[in-house]
């Protein structure tokens, strides 16, 4: 056995063997002392935890070695010689790298050289890469280059308000060109009112534009904000039940069978939006209630961004349809082969970026529609029952409506009867 | 079938689902669907594809057994044998 | 069913009915039998429930409250009043370390379903040892729930919110409210933890406050409507958590931010607010954000000098101003 | 008073396993299996196993943070505690605990306290809770001679007493809280005067005898259940070991702790049972092999466990209410 440097607190991270109490040859039982210590709090005995013989001394008093440096070879009952051997020359050899304060000395004239070396360097190379070079390389310089022989001058310098640099964004307006109007904070308004005035010349912005989907998201979440008095609602519901029906399910079947939660989710909602119809609809200077459910979901885009397939006609299919069918969406979405009716005639929204690891969403409404049902991650979480507290799968889901067409009421009863759909998953095949 | 030629199996299909990632070095003891931002659609597709590959089903309730490169590499290596 | 009575009698009455209710539920604390509360908020609850339930305690607030986290532990929902916000200090010990931690520290075997109910704030020229605001404090810690009750309505739902709730919940009450009559419905929903109330809707600037200071802000917005801004001035209620989502949607829509608080400046709990926004809303904004606390001084006695150090509506007006002139 | 063949084993076993399951986790501190703080009970093992016997499996005990002996002697199993010190899922706390924090719901196991004080509170509060709705329990409060001098200790005496709550108070004092003699914290070292001075029943005992650590308790509990009101105890004990494992003992003699080791509870009891003729009947040898046994077993289930993924982080900060 090889007696280490003890560790005897977190904050230890070496020790000084102190003095050796055993020589070798000597025999020791358990709880014998074999060494001190010398810690930060002073000296400490270090004991052995099996009887046996000091074999072999391989550290030196007086010397620093960091917790788990082998010290010393001993042998127990269970040792044969060969074991004794390799552990002595173990122990040897971890020991004839140069201890830490042997080196300090050459270490210390090492560093000195680098620190050196390390001034010198910048006169000997060219010109370091800023980071936006290092990021984006060859395409910033382009970019960058022919504006700045445009522009001789010194940069103006923007003062504009957070909500000011959005504004600007997203009309397309040049912040430094409305800097040079306004003296002074530019905010919100000052973006505006430069809009307004550009518009009225005739001049388009010419900020760079992300690509269209970007913008087409940009602009009907931007008008959805802005025109739908939103109400949100949430409530954790056990998933327990339906998650090992599933895993049952699934059992049974192959791979290319399998149901995933999402699947079950979609249905659960579409079950619950029979039995609390007014979320499923529009609004057109007042409420439209559609009898046909075509939930768009939510789905990652390879390039980025999400986008809201409708899924059509999902009251009439059953949980296997509704897998196929989002097996189909997400397929044709990611393959850029959506159709028409699939782009356009969603009923409600779905989005479930628990994949994504949030715990909860509040998202915001896709105009006309009039609610989106959110899902978080399922989550291992404590839950009461009855007296006792045990730890179930959850997930968090809430409903963010428009206050137009219904109000909190209809959004709870429609999450209650979420959560009752979803503790009979069998009734959802 | 060697671990390696396992390995470069799953690497071909993780590229195939999630072309994006196409040439990138996939790190081994991350969560393959953290890492590569995947979701649960994408996970069972590359199960699927490995299935067709590789003739290993992979059982939901193994899923936990299959989260990084690295466990799927063992994963599979000790079925395939 | 729909009543006027003072904030006073509607924590009395929520923990009469409490008590009648549910048989797990007791009341302790210093004087709440015999003399019938400090503050006489459980006046006549000794005569109607026995000692045994409303239960008078010796000035031992470590022990007492520890006290209520063993019960709560042992299948009861004690409710333990602590005179003041300053003497709760001597059982914060038992509060962080105990309620706070218990169900982590168990591995989530132990939960702690207690409500510590204390008097908090300046004001009635008692000094700086009785005039703590403390709020934020308690709202830093992990495990704990913290509300603030302004209206009537609150008082009374508060109590039962705090009852129902599996985890320790610190109510905060202001005296100066007691006698503060307002419109009671007991049949109504009570607007859960974790969410906040808009008391008065405005395009101009959020003025975000809880507990008295909701009152004072709404009088700032009568008056800074004079001038025609129209302030939006929302009831913060649960400190811990608190609702990011109706702030965000206030910000949101005012672009323009005013937070009152009694607690003293650094640290309070309209840093972390400021931060949330920052964090989750920074591109709305269309101005610095500012806020009105108290001074950063122990609460003096002399009146002029007490009401100079903590919020007022004219301190909330020109702030309000302030916010409005900037960008 | 007599002890059975049946118990003799009982507390032979019972504290060897004590005294092993310590040593072993002494030796994985070394090896940075455990980490944290780690303090051990060592040579006051007849205090925890005189007392636990003498109570139900429906009793609770409070506990503080020198606590695996009264988490394994209340019914604890040794490889959940393991766990535990190891930080795993598998541990009694589920890892979140760790050495200071052990916790067993079923086990009416209240949990360890590290606050020196904080656990008496608790332990009244506990108590009341049984006294008002009529259960038939007693709650065992254990605490150092340290504790002596906190505010939450006079508190919980007098809240005690005055309300004649069913709590059995263990106070075992090993003369140092932390490296600070008794004779350098306290006014007055009779820890039974200060309980009386409350009106509160006191005794004292050697807690280096389990046999009469076992006996006082038994008198203790039956007076405590039938609703006379609490009692204090004080076990006089002596802790073999430093305070914690990072602790270079510069406090006290080599002497003294020797002559307390003469004394220590498993040699004290071993010439009991010679006295009584029970030792040759006991079998020390099949109890050691056991105990070594159970160690292995407890080593093993913790090695085997599992970390909880960091995404769990944030788990058991609030309970969930129940849904309507």
């Amino acid at each position: 056995m090889i007696y280490k440097m003890p560790s005897l607190g977190a904050d230890m991270e070496s020790g000084i063997l102190a003095q050796w109490k055993v020589k070798e040859g000597d025999t020791l039982k358990k709880g014998d002392v074999i060494a001190d210590i010398e810690t930060s709090k002073g000296v400490i005995e270090g004991e052995v935890y099996e009887d046996g013989t000091v074999e072999k001394i391989v550290a030196k008093e007086g010397i620093e070695y960091p917790v788990g440096t082998p010290l010393a070879v001993i042998r127990t009952e269970k040792d044969d010689d060969a074991t004794i051997q390799r552990e002595i020359e173990e122990a040897v050899s971890a020991l004839s790298a140069p201890s830490k304060k042997e080196e300090v000395a050459p270490q210390k004239e090492e560093e000195a050289g680098k620190t050196e070396s390390v001034f010198k360097t910048p006169a000997s190379e060219e010109t370091p890469k800023s980071a936006a070079e290092e990021l984006f390389g060859a395409i910033a310089k382009t970019e960058t280059e022919p504006e700045k022989k445009s522009e001789p001058e010194a940069p103006v310098r923007v003062r504009a308000t957070p909500l000011a640099k959005k504004r600007a964004r997203e009309l397309g307006v040049d912040l430094e060109e409305v800097a040079k109007k306004v003296h002074g904070k530019i905010s919100a308004k000052d973006v505006e009112a430069f809009a307004k005035e550009m518009a009225q010349k005739g001049s388009a912005p010419k900020a760079a534009k992300p690509d269209a989907m970007r913008m087409a998201i940009a602009a009907a979440m931007s008008r959805s904000n802005a025109e739908i008095p939103h109400y949100y609602l949430s409530t954790p519901i056990n998933m327990t039940r339906a998650l090992e029906w599933l895993r049952d399910l699934n059992a049974k079947r192959s791979i290319r069978e399998r149901i995933l939660p999402a699947a079950l989710l979609i249905r659960a909602v579409v079950k619950a939006l029979e039995a609390v119809p007014e979320l499923n609809g529009f609004w057109k200077d007042g409420p439209v209630v559609s009898h046909e459910i075509h939930p768009g979901i939510a789905i990652a885009r390879r390039e980025g961004g999400l986008i809201t397939p409708a899924l059509i006609d999902a009251q009439e299919k059953n949980l296997d349809e509704t897998m196929k069918a989002l097996t189909d969406l997400i397929e044709r979405t990611r393959g850029g082969k959506l159709t028409s009716s699939q782009m356009t005639r969603q009923t409600i929204t779905i989005t479930n970026l628990g994949d994504l690891g949030v715990e909860k969403v509040y998202g915001v409404i896709y105009p006309p529609q009039v609610a989106l049902v959110g899902f978080g991650r399922i989550m291992e979480r404590p839950w009461a029952e009855g007296d006792a507290i045990a730890v179930r799968k959850v997930v968090e889901a809430s409903i963010a409506g428009d206050h137009r067409a219904t109000d909190g009421r209809t959004g709870a009863l429609f999450l209650s009867k979420l959560d009752k759909v979803l503790q009979k998953p069998e009734e959802l095949l | 079938m060697t671990k390696e030629e396992i390995k470069k199996t799953i690497v071909d299909a993780i590229y195939e689902i999630a072309p994006e990632h196409e040439g990138e070095e996939i790190p081994e003891k991350e969560s393959l669907q953290e890492s590569l931002e995947i979701d649960s659609y994408d996970f069972l597709n590359l199960l699927t594809a490995l299935a067709k590959k590789l003739g290993v089903e992979v059982p939901e309730e193994d899923y936990g057994k299959v989260d990084t490169l690295e466990h799927m590499v063992d994963y599979f290596a000790e079925r395939i044998k | 069913m729909k009543k006027e009575l003072t904030n006073r009698e509607a924590v009395r009455m929520a923990i009469d009915n409490a008590m009648k209710n549910d048989k797990r539920v007791f009341l302790a604390g210093e004087d709440v039998g015999k003399y019938g509360g400090s503050y006489a908020v459980s006046l006549g609850l000794l005569d109607k429930y026995g000692p045994e339930r409303i239960i008078d305690t010796p000035l031992s607030e470590s022990g007492f409250t520890g006290m209520g986290i063993g019960a709560a532990m042992n299948g009861m929902r004690p409710i333990i009043e602590i005179m003041t916000v300053n003497f709760s200090l001597l059982a914060l010990d038992q509060i962080m370390n105990n309620a706070a931690h218990l169900l982590h520290m168990s591995g989530g075997q132990y939960n702690v379903p207690l409500v510590i109910r204390m008097v908090t704030g300046a004001g009635k020229q008692l000094a700086a040892q009785h005039s703590h605001s403390l709020e934020g404090l308690y709202a830093h810690i992990p495990g704990l729930k913290v509300l603030s009750a302004a209206t009537v309505q609150d008082a009374y739902d508060m109590v039962n919110l705090a009852l129902a709730d599996p985890n320790p919940v610190i109510l905060f009450e202001n005296s100066l409210l007691y006698n503060m009559k307002g419109e009671l419905d007991t049949g109504a929903e009570p607007l859960p933890i974790g969410r906040a109330k808009v008391m008065r809707e405005g395009m101009d600037l959020s003025i975000f406050a809880f507990g008295i200071n909701v009152f004072k802000a709404l009088e700032a917005a009568e008056t800074l409507a004079k001038d025609g801004i129209e302030a939006e001035v929302v009831d913060l209620r649960s400190l811990r958590p608190l609702d990011d989502e109706a702030i965000m949607a206030s910000v949101r829509k005012t672009h323009r931010v005013l937070i009152v608080n009694e607690e003293w400046r650094s640290g309070s709990i309209s840093a972390e607010i400021m931060a949330r926004i920052n964090e989750q809303a920074f591109y709305e904004l269309d101005a610095p954000m500012r806020r009105v606390c108290t001074e950063e001084v122990p609460i003096p006695y002399a009146k002029h000098l007490e009401d100079a150090a903590i919020p007022s509506p004219e301190k909330i007006v020109e702030a309000a101003k302030a916010v409005m002139e900037e960008a | 008073m007599s002890l059975s063949l049946e118990k003799a084993k009982q507390f032979y076993y019972q504290m060897l396993l004590c005294r092993r399951f310590e040593e072993k986790s002494a030796e994985l501190y070394t090896e940075m299996k455990i980490r944290g703080f780690l303090h051990l009970y060592i040579g006051e093992e007849a205090v925890a196993t005189g007392i636990i016997d003498a109570i139900e499996p429906d009793d609770g005990v409070v506990a503080t943070y020198r606590e695996h002996c009264h988490a394994i002697l209340k019914g604890v199993p040794p490889e959940k505690v393991m766990a535990e010190l190891y930080g795993k899922m598998e541990g009694c706390s589920l890892g979140r605990g760790g050495s200071m924090h052990l916790f067993d719901k079923e086990k009416n196991f209240y949990g360890g306290y590290a606050i020196v004080g904080g656990g008496l509170p608790l332990a009244v509060g506990i108590a009341l809770a049984d006294k008002r709705m009529g259960r038939d329990r007693v709650t065992v409060c254990f605490f150092g001679d340290g504790a002596v001098a906190e505010g939450e200790f006079h508190e919980s005496m007098n809240l005690a007493q005055l309300w004649e709550l069913p709590v059995l108070f263990v106070c075992e004092n090993n003369l140092y809280g932390m490296g600070t003699h008794i004779e350098r914290a306290e006014s007055e070292t009779d820890l039974v005067k200060k309980a009386k001075s409350y009106r509160m029943e006191a005794h004292r005992v050697d807690g280096m005898d389990v046999v009469k650590v076992n006996d006082a308790a038994k008198k203790a509990v039956a007076h405590v259940r039938s609703g006379k009101g609490p009692i204090f105890l004080e076990c006089q004990t002596y802790r073999f070991r430093a305070h914690s494992m990072f602790d270079p003992d510069r406090y006290r003699s080599k002497d003294e702790i020797e002559s307390w080791k003469k004394k220590g509870p498993i040699v004290t009891f071993q010439k009991y049972l010679q006295e009584k003729g029970m030792w040759e009947q006991i079998d020390a040898a099949a109890i050691e092999k056991r105990v070594e046994e159970e160690i292995e077993k407890a080593v093993d289930f913790a090695e085997n466990g599992t970390w909880e993924p960091v995404s769990e982080l944030t788990k058991f900060v609030y309970a969930e209410e129940v849904s309507s």
